[in-house]
């Protein structure tokens, strides 16, 4: 048995469904893999996963293409949902939040990374706004600064913290991000070291098989898969996680057009890659913004699928 | 008159002073003798009002026949060890008292400053007390107690580390000083000849009594040999104590 | 001068041997940048690091200032009152207890983002050790002066003021050195949890954007802005120090 | 006993205070639980927080041992060696100045998932002051006692045995208590950064599930658990107290 | 035969000691006399190797004809302050000087119980400093230093704090032990009676040269007033002397 640690992107959610489900259901075991999901941390999976600590990561996607940009030794080798699970939310309360113009001049509590700036910023220009807001760097806390009033807008991932609001009666709206100017993307990538992927090839095949068959399981039984994920962590409210399961299924973010699972796809990676060096927001050692490099077939592989 | 009657002093029990009457008049001085551990700094610390934690005292305080508690205002004490605050040049803590009893820093010096040459200590002032030497400390801390005119002083072995010379001109000096300012003094000392040649009474601390002696004589005519009679007693007093 | 010589010296060789590791072992950039790399970060970002810089400073030193004022109050009433003392020093030491990591972020929801938060957060981290440093140095007084002072006459405030306060000093400027070198680490960490400026702020997105350069120009500047906060302190005590009062006495 | 009342009877009453305020202000329990629901909490969990706890104190007190006799052989070498003092003083204090919340998440990158990091951390938070509170303790040794010791032909450690420690003794059991108050708090802080277990790894699941109420119990454990240590060296303290020798003396 | 030869102590440019030449002999008692401040105890810490910082000192220090320097294992020293250590007990106060010469606690307490008795200080083995009176707390300091059994010892002022009888006890105590085992004594006092009464010879520390007188009549014969010449002639060579 080979021992394998993966880092999570947040705390334990639906998204890393199909590990729980293939470490629980003993899929990692049949491959000779003994894994160990490590807590979700203060320090991010993505960095985790480049300086070692960890050998394999869940990221969500701006963190996996701010880590390629800053350097990091990383390549993606599934990506869980096909399409942007994330979207800009706001308090319907809030009557004078119509459209992503109005949140100019406003508050937005963000989680610290540069991205954000450009994915507000492009939604608000797109929709004919100013592009000018205050940034309150809160990071797990957002969630609850909007719900009590405390900023006017933040982040979320619609099949969480999305669903989560909806159990709860919060009265909030939401604006998709590609509606409003910023590429549709995939969302919630699995990423390894190059060094893993070159000299330890069938571990990375074995684990990736595993636990493709188990977001494989979890599409077919999400009733199960739900309860399954409920008894490896604490969750305040089991309604969420089934609830959110059945969001998942019920949006067909998992399978794709033609069923397939866990696909990276080109034009989807490149877009949002694009996006992210076309706005600046990405900076060498010194200070300027980077070059775009061109070819990025060398940050994914999934040459692990038969 | 400063009386104290009936004093006791216990320590965990066993007791130090028994019931103790002493009488300090509100003119000249009254030597308190006795054998070193027999408890005259702790009778003074009561008088003080500073007995230390482990001690409890049982007596009467009287201050001109009325009844009161210490500490008295009208008293000021000089300890056995000097007592000089590190921080503190010899001229602030010689006005300590005074600033202390409300003088400003500027009316203290003044006050003080005039007694540092009689005193020896010219050339100190502005010093800090660790580079003084013993004797220099322990009249920086006489010098503390005597400008604070007080109506009664209690004075503890206040000349115990000064040379013979010295010490004969400290002596006349408070006696000078008690002609000029009459003063009550309760002075604690071990030596014969000191108390011999200040005291207007004598009191010697004894297991059971105290034994008070008159000393009638006029300063002047004490000369050395005059005094060895009442010597000769005072030590044969004390010889009958055995310390515990 | 040269007392400044040999410790400028340690740390330009730590430095030397960090330098020299990076470079030989090849440790990406990434985990470990070098000394070099991370001040010439901290040279380009100068601009943004200083504003960043700044409002770290305006949260830090009201909130030093107004923990050492707290304390010195505090212990001065805890003193002449030995039993509130007991009653109140569990209450104050249990304080110490609460994890900050859990505390900031519900501090930040109770209180929002202003000024408020962090200044709390400031003051519950600074506080006790000067409270604990005033307590001890005052209980180091020698009997013999607060004795004395009482023969005189000398009221309670009277004593505390010229005998337990000055044999107190070199405890209380131990205590203020301990403090001032959690004040700036404790407003970073406050911003940490929510706040729009900051070398917090700074260090936490440089980290969300994989630079650990610029995560250890921010940890540069904090360090400096603390070691420039005790110098201050140091410069005081000595100017106001009376005399040669600093050795201890037998 | 009747020591222990009076900070009992204010804990109790701040806590009847917090509990009024949310009965009566209708706060929501997301934001501020009463102490009654914290401690249903805490009961209803107390094998899965008593897992975390065993896991915290396992790195706490390991890391605390071994601060504290670091922090007594280096104050030996640095009293031994004042030109060394003055060097290494510096690097120390500005080893302190490392904001931690930048630190942790490098150590665990730098040293792993192990105990390693967090017991560097450990020892790095609660070191200088058990460091600082020795030197100066040190230093408030009576010269008058070393000079004796001296004109006997003490050598250097004898002298320091003899005189110096046992002068510093309150210094240090004062350090002591500032250290061992921050050695848990250091723990769930290394925790936070990256664990498998502990009290740190509990009160950021519970935060992240939206449950202030199991914030909050880690936060009681974590406070427990430090008074608890406190206590201990208490004890130490009085038991290896010689006489009644705490006292200053002039 | 100890020697001090040409010692200048000077404190910030100012001399407090100059060129001072002094010979203890290997037996006998050598007492040391001089006004407050002059520079005793500031000699006596040069001999015991711990000379204040703010203090400079220039001298040659020879033991039996041969150049050597301080401190000398050959020394045992009594500061004018007690310096007993607040956290040990009487006993082992005493004991100290023995532990720091390698003697095992036991060894060292069977050494030090036997001489409570005479220097009255019997019950208070197991007490603290804080709980003694100060003469108390200064037979402990002079028991400590004198059952240290070196062949030298110092003595700054060693009764100063004692009653006259106890200190006659002391003393009487200190030449019956010299008569047994003889050793070289330094003793600074500032009691002429004192000096009188035990020294062999009196070094008298006057501004600009040492006065010795050797006294040779026997302890015995030492009545107050066979020395009462001694003691005028001592007392008018230190009015001679103006402090500074
Ligand atoms: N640390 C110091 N710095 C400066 N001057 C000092 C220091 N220590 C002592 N002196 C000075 O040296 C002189 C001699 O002091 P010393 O203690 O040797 O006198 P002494 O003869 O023992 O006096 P006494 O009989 O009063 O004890 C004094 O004038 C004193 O002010
Ligand atoms: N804090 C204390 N606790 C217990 N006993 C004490 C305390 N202080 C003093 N004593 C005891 O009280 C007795 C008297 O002490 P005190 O200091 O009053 O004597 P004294 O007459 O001044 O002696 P000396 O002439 O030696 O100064 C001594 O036997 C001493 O041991
Ligand atoms: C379940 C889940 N919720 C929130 C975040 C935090 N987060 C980080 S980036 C971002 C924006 C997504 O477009 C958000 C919401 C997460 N990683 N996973
Ligand atoms: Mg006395
Ligand atoms: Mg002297």
């Amino acid at each position: 048995q080979t021992p394998v640690t993966v880092a999570l992107d947040w705390t334990l959610n639906t998204n890393h469904v199909g590990i729980i489900a293939a470490r629980d259901r003993g899929l990692y075991e049949e491959a000779g893999l003994t894994v160990e999901v490590l807590p979700f941390s203060d320090t991010s999976s993505a960095a985790l996963v480049a300086a070692g600590a960890a050998d394999f990561g869940y990221l969500s996607a701006l963190a996996f293409l701010s880590a390629k940009a800053g350097g990091a030794d990383l390549t993606a080798l599934w990506a869980t949902m096909q399409h942007e699970t994330g979207r800009l939310v706001y308090n319907l309360d809030n009557t004078e939040i119509k459209r992503p113009a109005d949140l100019s001049g406003r508050t937005y509590a963000g989680f610290g990374s540069a991205w954000e700036a450009a994915l507000i910023g492009t939604m608000i220009r797109h929709d004919g706004g100013q592009p000018e807001w205050e940034t309150v760097t809160l990071g797990t806390g957002a969630y609850e600064a909007l719900a009590s009033g405390a900023v006017d807008f933040t982040l979320e991932v619609a099949t969480w913290e999305g669903v989560n609001g909806r159990l709860l009666g919060r009265r909030q709206g939401s604006f998709r991000y590609q509606d409003y100017g910023v590429p549709d993307q995939h969302n919630g990538y699995i990423a390894t070291r190059a060094g893993v992927l070159r000299e330890r090839p069938e571990i990375v095949k074995a684990f990736m098989e595993a636990t493709k068959a188990g977001y494989d399981w979890a599409a077919d039984h999400p009733e199960e898969a739900a309860d399954l994920l409920l008894k490896a962590g604490d969750f305040a409210r089991p309604e969420l996680v089934h609830a959110s399961m059945q969001a998942i299924i019920d949006g067909g973010w998992l399978r794709d057009e033609s069923g397939g699972i866990g696909l990276i796809r080109a034009d989807r990676f490149e877009g949002m890659a694009r996006f992210l060096y076309d706005s600046g927001v990405l900076k060498d050692q010194s200070g300027q913004a980077l070059v775009w490099p061109g070819d990025l077939s060398g940050w994914y592989d999934q040459s692990w699928r038969d | 008159m400063l009386e104290i009657r009936d004093l006791t002093i216990t320590a965990q029990g066993r007791s130090l002073v028994q019931d103790l009457s002493l009488q300090v008049p509100g003119q000249g001085i009254t030597a308190l003798l006795g054998p070193s551990g027999c408890g005259k700094t702790s009778v003074l610390k009561w008088l003080a009002g500073i007995l230390p934690k482990g001690l409890r005292a049982r007596g009467v305080l009287r201050l001109d026949g009325r009844d009161c508690a210490a500490p008295l205002p009208a008293l000021a004490y000089q300890p056995q060890s000097d007592a000089l605050f590190p921080w503190l040049t010899i001229a602030e803590n010689a006005a300590l008292g005074l600033r202390v009893g409300g003088l400003s820093a500027a009316e203290a010096r003044a006050r003080v400053l005039p007694l540092f040459a009689p005193f020896g200590l010219q050339g100190s002032e502005g010093a800090f007390p660790e580079a003084l030497s013993g004797g220099m400390r322990q009249r920086a801390a006489f010098l503390r107690t005597m400008v604070q005119d007080s109506r009664y002083v209690l004075l503890d072995e206040p000349f115990s580390a000064l040379d013979a010379v010295t010490r004969l001109r400290m002596q006349s000096w408070l006696l000078d000083r008690l002609a000029a300012h009459p003063r009550g003094v309760l002075l604690v000392t071990h030596d014969l000849q000191e108390a011999a040649a200040l005291a207007d009474r004598i009191c010697v601390m004894m297991r059971s009594r105290l034994v008070t002696l008159p000393v009638d004589l006029p300063h002047s005519a004490r000369s050395e040999a005059a005094m060895a009679p009442l010597r000769e007693h005072l030590k044969s007093l004390l010889l009958e104590e055995r310390l515990p | 001068m040269s007392r400044m010589l040999s410790p400028l010296a340690l740390f330009l060789l730590l430095f030397a041997v960090w330098e020299g590791y990076c470079r030989l072992s090849g440790v990406s950039e990434l985990v470990l940048p070098g000394p070099l790399a991370v001040l010439h970060a901290l040279y380009i970002h100068r601009d943004a690091i200083g504003v960043h810089a700044l409002a770290t400073v305006l949260v830090a030193l009201p909130g030093f200032a107004l923990s050492v004022s707290f304390a010195v109050l505090t212990s001065m009433l805890l003193h002449a009152c030995p039993r509130a003392e007991r009653a109140v020093l569990p209450v104050f030491v249990a304080s110490q207890t609460i994890p900050l990591v859990a505390l900031a972020p519900l501090m930040i929801l109770w209180f929002g983002f202003g000024l408020l938060p962090k200044i709390l957060l400031v003051i519950l981290v600074t506080f006790l050790p000067v409270l604990l440093s005033l307590l001890s140095g005052y209980r180091q007084t020698p009997a013999a002066f607060t004795e004395l002072l009482q023969s005189m006459g000398a009221g309670g405030f009277e004593i505390f003021r010229r005998a337990t306060w000055p044999s107190a000093r070199p405890a209380f400027f131990a205590g203020l050195r301990i403090s001032a070198t959690y004040a700036i680490v404790a407003t970073i960490f406050a911003e940490y949890a929510g706040a729009r400026q900051g070398i917090g702020i700074w260090i936490l997105s440089a980290k969300n954007s994989f630079r650990a350069d610029l995560v250890l120009a921010g940890v540069v500047v904090s360090a400096l802005l603390t070691l420039t906060l005790l110098a201050v302190l140091r410069g005081i005590e000595v100017l106001t120090r009376p005399g040669r009062g600093g050795r201890g006495h037998a």
